[in-house]
Parts: structure tokens; sequence; C-alpha cells
């Protein structure tokens, strides 16, 4: 056993256990560490923004003797924009934060049409056509084959506009299975994923503060 | 008929298409339990939902021909934390034993807390959420479970909104297109020995 | 009766100690691990032989797009990714599109960058800021990093995540564009990945690939089947993988250093907890169906 | 005004978005770089007054009613703050400190200290919790109660042995089978549903654009 000695390692112990006492039973300890939490997330939050966008794009290029004054004057229209955000707290004017938000959300949802149905849906598409290529090798031609009639099952299983019947019946049917496979896939996963975020805090535990792992 | 049926509407906010679908949800099974006279619990998360949630419970027993049957507590405020609010859910389940609990909106990892309690108390339990992290969860907890799209899909039906049902009709028009080009493409590739993935 | 007693006790039984026994499943193994090594799946081997005979003009990049909650299965990927380019003396350039990540990649920097200057003797073994490595730090949004750095990544980051601007150091006349990026892998616990599919190879070709938490690591592969991804790491497992191959080839260049590898650490644990898990599943069944039963 | 001003500009700004991609003359060019270095970042930055204005809004409002736990909200907006000030005057670089010292004698309370054993812990430990939640849900929860679920669960099996190093000693080829479902039976099933949401994506984007969908004039006012 080697325990750290580190002031900060225990600090961190400490808030470990805090939030694992959840376990047993909610409690003040907990609250504590979970408000804390939120603060100093924000906190670190403001520190970045702050720095690395406000300053760099913002503040040194006005304040510089070298930026032309049109660009100047632009900079701080953006920038009146953006404060409109504070609006959001002052009831009378409040709408006026809209005006932000539907410059930053019009430009991201006409950005992203084209190139979601490129990337998402065409090229989705592509790889599930078959092609005499698919069957270089038998199996991954045969593989090929089972992820086209799985991709049409899963696709016709979320068809709602006519009733299951005909062709819809038995498509819908292997639909879920399909689906149902994926999830277990999702499943399994799942388990790993949340195992691995346990052990990370018993390495940091039972290794960096208490030093039983070499 | 003595006991409850528990209707939670999901943890996010009125932003999430996923609450407003279980909304239109909500109206419905509201209807149902005026008439049959069941009790009705559904516990909220967020200040908007739980107004909206309210009047549309309202209407719902107006409609249902029971408004004498609504009161205030039906409806109500929990907390706005996560982990809080599945507490309060918790206990609500293992107090008053509902027969029926209702999962469906926008649920995050208080998924399993909320259907774990809910099946060991024994209730039928009915999930719903396009949350495909949380699906394999509800559809192992639960006995039923709306998957991803048919959330949207039931939510339509049941409300009749024309603007949600033409959303629906949409999307199937253009799965069906994909599937087209799909299937077409790969003949006219496996029969022609044709270049399909250039024309794409 | 005696057995029926048993199996409803078993039903009822307190969460508190479900979660005594996983706590014991997955510590005692970490203090006496079992010897078992993880094999590269195809996947991971894919994107380990992409970086190892990627040209040596080309640089790697890296997008440390999680953040502190899924640091235990992520935060390894980063620091064997980072070896990787390191031990085969490739650029690397590291930023971020998640503020909340800025201090994990920091940290991941100042550890290898330490475990591998500690090592050195001369300039070609140690690794320098500003010409082996940079990094860019991060900016918002989304988009702008995205779209931007296919264009000029200098006018993205104007500084770098020290405060330097970033076209006084030498290594930026390398590394210009997404051109000069041979594959940019993004670590993410979200649906970032699809931006980086949807912004910046759509519109400018860089070859991508993904490190992904397990949770949505399936809903990942219909991009590594369609080539959109090249390979993919997925999970603590994927990352265990991926610390087996760069150590294979750290020993190959000569670099026998002892170095904690988190990921292969933690299949002792991951193992027995999965058996745990199952055993829950099946007991919890066996459990429901011969109640039910009776009661019919 | 209050509708109309929001709706026009998310039409023109959506169709200069999408025309930018097809456009490749250098005036639009230069236009969208304009839009994305200048316009969205600084607006983008001042929206975490959004965030953090709510969050310090809300536990004013709780400790102002004396709502549950009131006291706690303190301790979030004193975090808030300290972490702040240590941030913005005690500087990002360690070799190049701010106005603010982050250090008393051997004790470093710098930005990325905090982070390190304070942030990180407390963010990762609560996310750790779920194993638990997860473990006690498989015992008293995951039932085989129809077809859809035992195969869900089957699944699941297959994937968690074949996961672990432990899969091979069970039979050699289980590994692989595990791999085989991911790649094959669920890329297909995964890229069903990849349609479908992408589709749904696409109709929100386009009817925000278009102002059919108006949800998000919900964000101040009436």
């Amino acid at each position: 056993m080697n325990i750290s000695t580190d002031p900060w390692v225990w600090i961190a112990a400490i808030l470990t256990l805090a939030i694992f006492s959840f376990l047993y039973k909610e409690n003040p300890l907990y609250r504590f560490a979970e408000h804390l939490y939120v603060g100093i997330a924000n906190g670190y939050a403001i520190t970045f923004y702050w720095h690395r966008v406000l300053v760099p794009s913002f503040f040194d290029r006005v304040g510089a003797a070298s930026t032309p004054i049109a660009t100047k004057i632009w900079l701080i229209v953006i920038a009146v924009i953006g404060a409109l955000y504070f609006t959001r707290f002052i009831p009378k004017v409040s709408w006026l934060v809209r005006i932000p938000i539907a410059i930053v959300l019009g430009y991201a949802c006409g950005a992203s049409i084209p190139r979601a149905i490129d990337a998402e849906i065409i090229r989705q598409a592509k790889a599930t056509i078959i092609t005499r290529a698919s069957f270089a090798h038998w199996q991954t031609g045969l593989w090929a084959v089972i992820i086209l009639l799985g991709v049409i099952a899963t696709i016709s299983y979320f068809f709602f506009s006519s009733e299951r019947k005909g062709v819809l019946k038995p498509l819908s049917y292997a639909g879920i299975i399909f689906i149902m496979i994926g999830f277990g896939a999702s499943f399994g996963y799942t388990v790993m994923a949340r195992i691995s975020l346990f052990i990370g805090r018993l390495q940091f535990l039972l290794g960096d503060w208490l030093g039983l792992i070499k | 008929m003595g006991r409850a049926t528990l209707y939670v509407p999901g943890l996010s906010s009125m932003a999430d298409v996923a609450t407003i679908a279980s909304l239109n949800i909500l109206g419905e099974v509201a209807k149902k339990t005026a008439q049959f006279g069941t009790p009705l619990i559904v516990p909220t998360s967020d200040p908007i939902v739980y107004t909206v949630a309210r009047e549309v419970v309202k209407e719902s027993y107006t409609a249902a021909g029971r408004p004498d049957a609504f009161h205030q507590d039906i409806v109500f405020f929990v907390t706005d934390q996560q982990f809080a609010f599945a507490a309060a859910v918790d206990g609500i389940m293992t107090r008053e034993k509902p027969a029926t609990n209702f999962l469906i909106g926008m649920f995050w990892a208080e998924s399993l807390i909320l259907a774990e309690t809910g099946a060991a108390t024994g209730a039928i339990q009915i999930a719903g959420t396009d949350a495909i992290a949380q699906l394999p969860f509800f559809i192992t907890a639960c006995d039923y479970t709306l998957i991803g799209e048919e959330l949207y899909a039931a939510s339509a039906y049941i409300s009749r909104e024309p603007v949600l049902l033409g959303a629906i009709k949409a999307q199937d028009y253009a799965k069906a297109l994909i599937t087209i080009i799909i299937v077409a493409f790969s003949l006219i590739a496996l029969g022609l020995n044709l270049p399909v993935l250039k024309w794409l | 009766m005696e057995k029926e007693n048993i199996l409803i006790r078993l039903q009822r039984i307190d969460r508190r100690w479900i979660y005594l026994v996983l706590w014991l499943v997955v510590m005692i193994p970490l203090i006496f691990p079992f010897k078992i090594q993880p094999q590269p799946t195809p996947s991971v081997e894919k994107l380990f032989n992409y970086i190892d005979t990627m040209p040596e003009n080309k640089a790697l990049a890296i997008s440390v797009d999680f953040t502190p909650d899924t640091r235990a299965e992520l935060q390894p990927m980063v620091v064997a990714l980072l070896r990787h380019a390191f031990a085969t003396q490739h650029r690397v350039g590291i930023l971020t599109v998640q503020v909340y990540g800025l201090g994990l990649a920091e940290e991941a920097i100042r550890q290898v960058t330490a475990e591998f200057n500690a090592n050195a003797n001369t300039r070609a073994d140690s690794v320098i800021y500003g010409e082996d490595y940079v990094f860019w730090g991060w900016t918002t949004p989304v988009l702008t990093v995205m779209l931007g750095m296919g264009e000029r990544i200098t006018n993205v980051f104007p500084i770098d995540y020290y405060g330097n601007r970033t076209e006084t150091l030498p290594i930026m006349q390398h590394i210009k564009n997404y051109d000069d990026i041979g594959i940019l892998v993004t670590i993410a616990a979200s649906a970032i990945p699809r931006s980086w599919i949807n912004y910046a190879q759509t519109q400018f070709g860089v070859n991508l690939s993904c490190g992904i938490t397990a949770v949505s690591a399936a809903d990942f592969y219909p991009y590594v089947n369609s080539g959109q991804f090249i390979g993919m790491l997925a999970g603590m497992k994927g990352a265990a993988e991926y610390e087996q191959l760069v150590r294979e080839r750290m020993v190959k260049n000569g670099m026998e250093w002892v170095l904690r590898n988190r990921g292969t650490e933690a299949m002792s644990s991951q193992t027995a907890a999965h058996l745990a898990i199952m055993a829950f599943i099946v007991i919890g069944n066996i459990a429901f169906f011969a109640t039910r039963r009776k009661r019919k | 005004m209050q509708r109309r001003i929001p709706l026009i500009i998310v039409l023109l700004t959506g169709i200069f978005g999408a025309v930018a991609f097809f456009v490749p003359y250098p005036a639009i060019r230069n236009a969208d770089e304009i839009m994305r270095n200048d316009v969205q970042r600084i607006i983008t930055a001042f929206s975490l007054v959004l965030g953090v204005g709510s969050i310090v809004q809300h536990h004013l409002l709780k400790i102002r009613r004396k709502a549950q736990f009131w006291p706690y909200s303190y301790i979030t907006i004193v975090a808030l703050v300290i972490t702040a000030i240590i941030g913005v005057f005690g500087g990002i670089d360690v070799t190049r400190p701010g106005v603010l010292p982050t250090r008393v004698g051997n004790f470093s309370f710098h930005i990325q200290t905090i982070y390190s054993n304070m942030m990180v812990p407390l963010a990762a430990t609560m996310f750790s919790l779920l194993a638990f939640f997860m473990s006690s849900a498989a015992y008293r929860a995951f039932r085989a109660r129809n077809l859809e679920a035992t195969l869900l669960l089957l699944a699941a099996f297959i994937l968690m042995l074949g996961a672990v190093p432990l899969g091979r000693f069970i039979h050699h080829r289980l590994p692989a089978f595990a791999e085989w479902i991911l790649a094959v039976p669920n890329t297909a099933s995964k890229r069903g549903i990849l349609f479908g949401v992408e589709l749904g994506i696409f109709a929100t984007s386009l009817k925000i654009i278009l102002g059919i969908e108006r949800g998000w004039l919900g964000g101040g006012g009436k």
C-alpha cells in the first residue's frame, strides 16, 4: 500500500466517495457534491469562452491598431447582436433573444441539409447496394445480401402509411427480428460501457489514491 | 379500478418532439382513466411541461364528460434534478403500486431506475422513446415499447393532427423511394453489370 | 413451499446487496488481476495499420470530443494514439470541439510527452511543442471548426491552447488544412463523429476514424461498413486492443519502456463484471418464471 | 414583428448556409468564411450567457423562495464565481500566469488543477453510478418476457462474452461471431433506423428554415 500524499488526490477521492454515497442513500454529502459540480463546470466554461473565443476573435481585433475601422465596426455590430442573449433575462424585450438564435439556428440548419443528404442518405444507400464486386468472396457476398434484406426489413417496420398486410407483413416481422438483434448488440455494449466507467473510478481510488494497483 | 395509472411524460422540455408526442398520448390515456374512474398520477420534471400536461389532462376529463373528476393533484411538478426526480417517482411506485405505468417521452439514464422499480411492483409497463440508447432497457424491462418513430406515429394517429400525419406520410414516401433505389440499383448492377454506384 | 420462499425472497432482495456484489466483483480483479490479453478486432487493426503506414509528411489529427464523464473509456484511446504517432514520428495536431474536453486533452498530452522526453537521448527521440505536435485547443461553434479547417487551420485557431499565435509555430508550415492531415480521429461519446462525416468529409474528403464509447458503438457500424470511417475503436475494450498493438510497435522500435495501459489493466475486472451481470439476468429470470408459473 | 423578423432571419441564413455548399464562387466562399469565423463564432460565444444565466437565475430563485434544499444553491453559485475568477484572471498556461496568482507555496489552485481534481472525479463518478443502476436492473427487471426481449438478451449475451478476452476460451469462434453480429445484422438494422432518423432531421431542418416549425421561438417572450 502506498497512499498518496498529494492533497488534491485526497480532495478528488473525497468527492468521488461523496457521489458514491448516493448508492446507500440520497444524502447531504451527495447533494453538496452535485451542486459543486454544476458550479465548477460552468466556471470552467466561462474561462475558455472568455480566453479562447471572445478575447482573440473580438477584443484583440477591435483593440489592435492594425485592424481597419470598417472591420472594427462590423465586429462591434456582431457583438451587439450576440449581446442580445442578455435580453432573455429582461422580460419587456426578451423577444430580441430570438435574433441571435435565428442567425445561429438558420445557418446550422441550412448548412446541414445538403451535407447530411450526401453523407447519411446517399453514402449509406450506396453502401447497401449489391454489385458483382460484393461477390469477390462468397462470404462477403452473402453478408451484403443479408445487410440489404435487413435494411429493407427494418425500413418496412417503420412504414406507417399502410396496414401491415401482404408483403409488408413478413417483411416487418423480419424487421423486428433485425431490430432486436441490433438492440441486443447495443445492450451488450452498453453493459460494457457502464462497467468501464466504474472501473475507471476504482482505478483512481485503488491506484492513484491508495496505491494498491501496481 | 382501484389501482392508479402512472404517466411519466419524460424528463425533457417541450423542445423535444418526444415530449410533444407523449403529451398527445397522455390526452388519450386521460380520457380513458376519466371514463373508467381510474386515478391518474402525472409527475413532471419541467415547469412548462407541467403547465401543458395539466391543460391536456383537464381537457380530456372535460371531453370524457367527467370535469368533476379532475383535480389539481393529478398533474404535479416534482423537481428538475434527474436522479431526485427518479427517486421521487420511485417512491410513488412503491407506495401507490399503480396497475399501469406509462413511461413515454424523452429519458436518459434514469430510465433504468424507473423501469426497474415498476417491474418490481408488478405493474404493466408501457414505454416509448426515441432515445435509442434507452430503448434496449425498456424493451427488456417493460411489457410494451414504442420504438423511436413508432412514438411519433402513435401520437400522430391518436391526435389526428393533419400536420403530424402529413409528415409521417411524406417520410414514408421517402423511405419507399430509398428502398426502391437500393433494390433497383442492386438488380441493375448484378444483372447488367453497370457502374450504378457512380450514378448516385 | 421452502423453495418458493427462496425464489420470492430472491426477487425482493434490497438493491444495495447487488451494488455490493458488483463493487467486489470489479474491485478484486483490479488488485489481483488474472492474465488475459485482448485480441485485436478487425476494425481496430484497420485503424492501427492505416496510421502505422501513413506517409511521413501526413499528420495525425486527434479531436478530443468527449467530456470527463466518459474519461475511463476514452482517455486510454487518446493516450494510445498519441504514443503511436510519436513512436512512428508523425506530426500530431490535437483539438476539441467540446469545451469540457480541453482539460482531458491537456492531461493526455502532458502524460505522453513526458513519457517520450524522459526516455529521449537525442533531438530525434524527443517530442517538441510547435515542431512535432501542436495543441490547437477549442473554439466554437462546431461548424466553424469542421468547415474552416478545410480552408486554413490558423484562421480557425488564431491562438493555440497555451496562447501562442499559431502562425508563428513551425509545425503550422506543414499542416495548413485537411490536405496535410492523413487521418483525423474523433474520440467522442455523442453524435459528434457524424458531424465530422457530414461537414469535414463530405466537403473536403478528409479521412476519418473514430473512437467511441461502447454505448454508441453499435450505432456507428454502418459508417465503418460504408467506408466513411477507417476502422473504429469501441469502448474500453477497443482502447485495450489498440494499447496492445501500440506496445508491440514500440517494442519493435526499441522502446521497451514500462508504461501504464489503463485499458488493458481493466480487462480482468471487465470480464468478471460481464459474467456477474449475466448471472444476475439469469438468476432474476429463473426466479421470475418460477414464481409466475406458481401464480398461474 | 416579434415573430416575423426572427423568421425572416432564419430563412435568409438558412438559404445562405445551403447555398455556400453548392456554389464554389470565391465571393460566396469568402462570405461563408466571414459568416463562420466572425458571425457564428462571436454570437455563439455570447450564447453561454443563456446557460450560465439560467443556472444562476434558477438558484437565486430557489434561495429567494426557500425551496427544498435551497442552501445548496449557494454552493453552486459560489463554486461558479470562484472557478470563473480563477480561470479568467489566473490564466490558462501555467508558464504565463495571469494577474491572479494560482499558487500559494506548494499548493496550486490553477484552473487545470481544479478541472483534473474536482470536475473530473465529480463527473466521472456521477456517470459511473449507472453501472450500479444497471446491475440491479439486470437482476430485477430485464426479463425474457416475449420473443423480442428473448432475442435481444440472447444477442446481448453473445456480445458480452465475445467482447471480453474470456470469450475465445468458451469457443474459439465466439469473438468472431460477436463481431459478425455487429458487422452484419446490427449494421443492417441500425442503417434502416438511420434512414428514418435522418429523414426526420432533414424534415425538421427544412421546417425551421421555412418557418413551419416555430418551437424555437419559445426561447423568449410571447
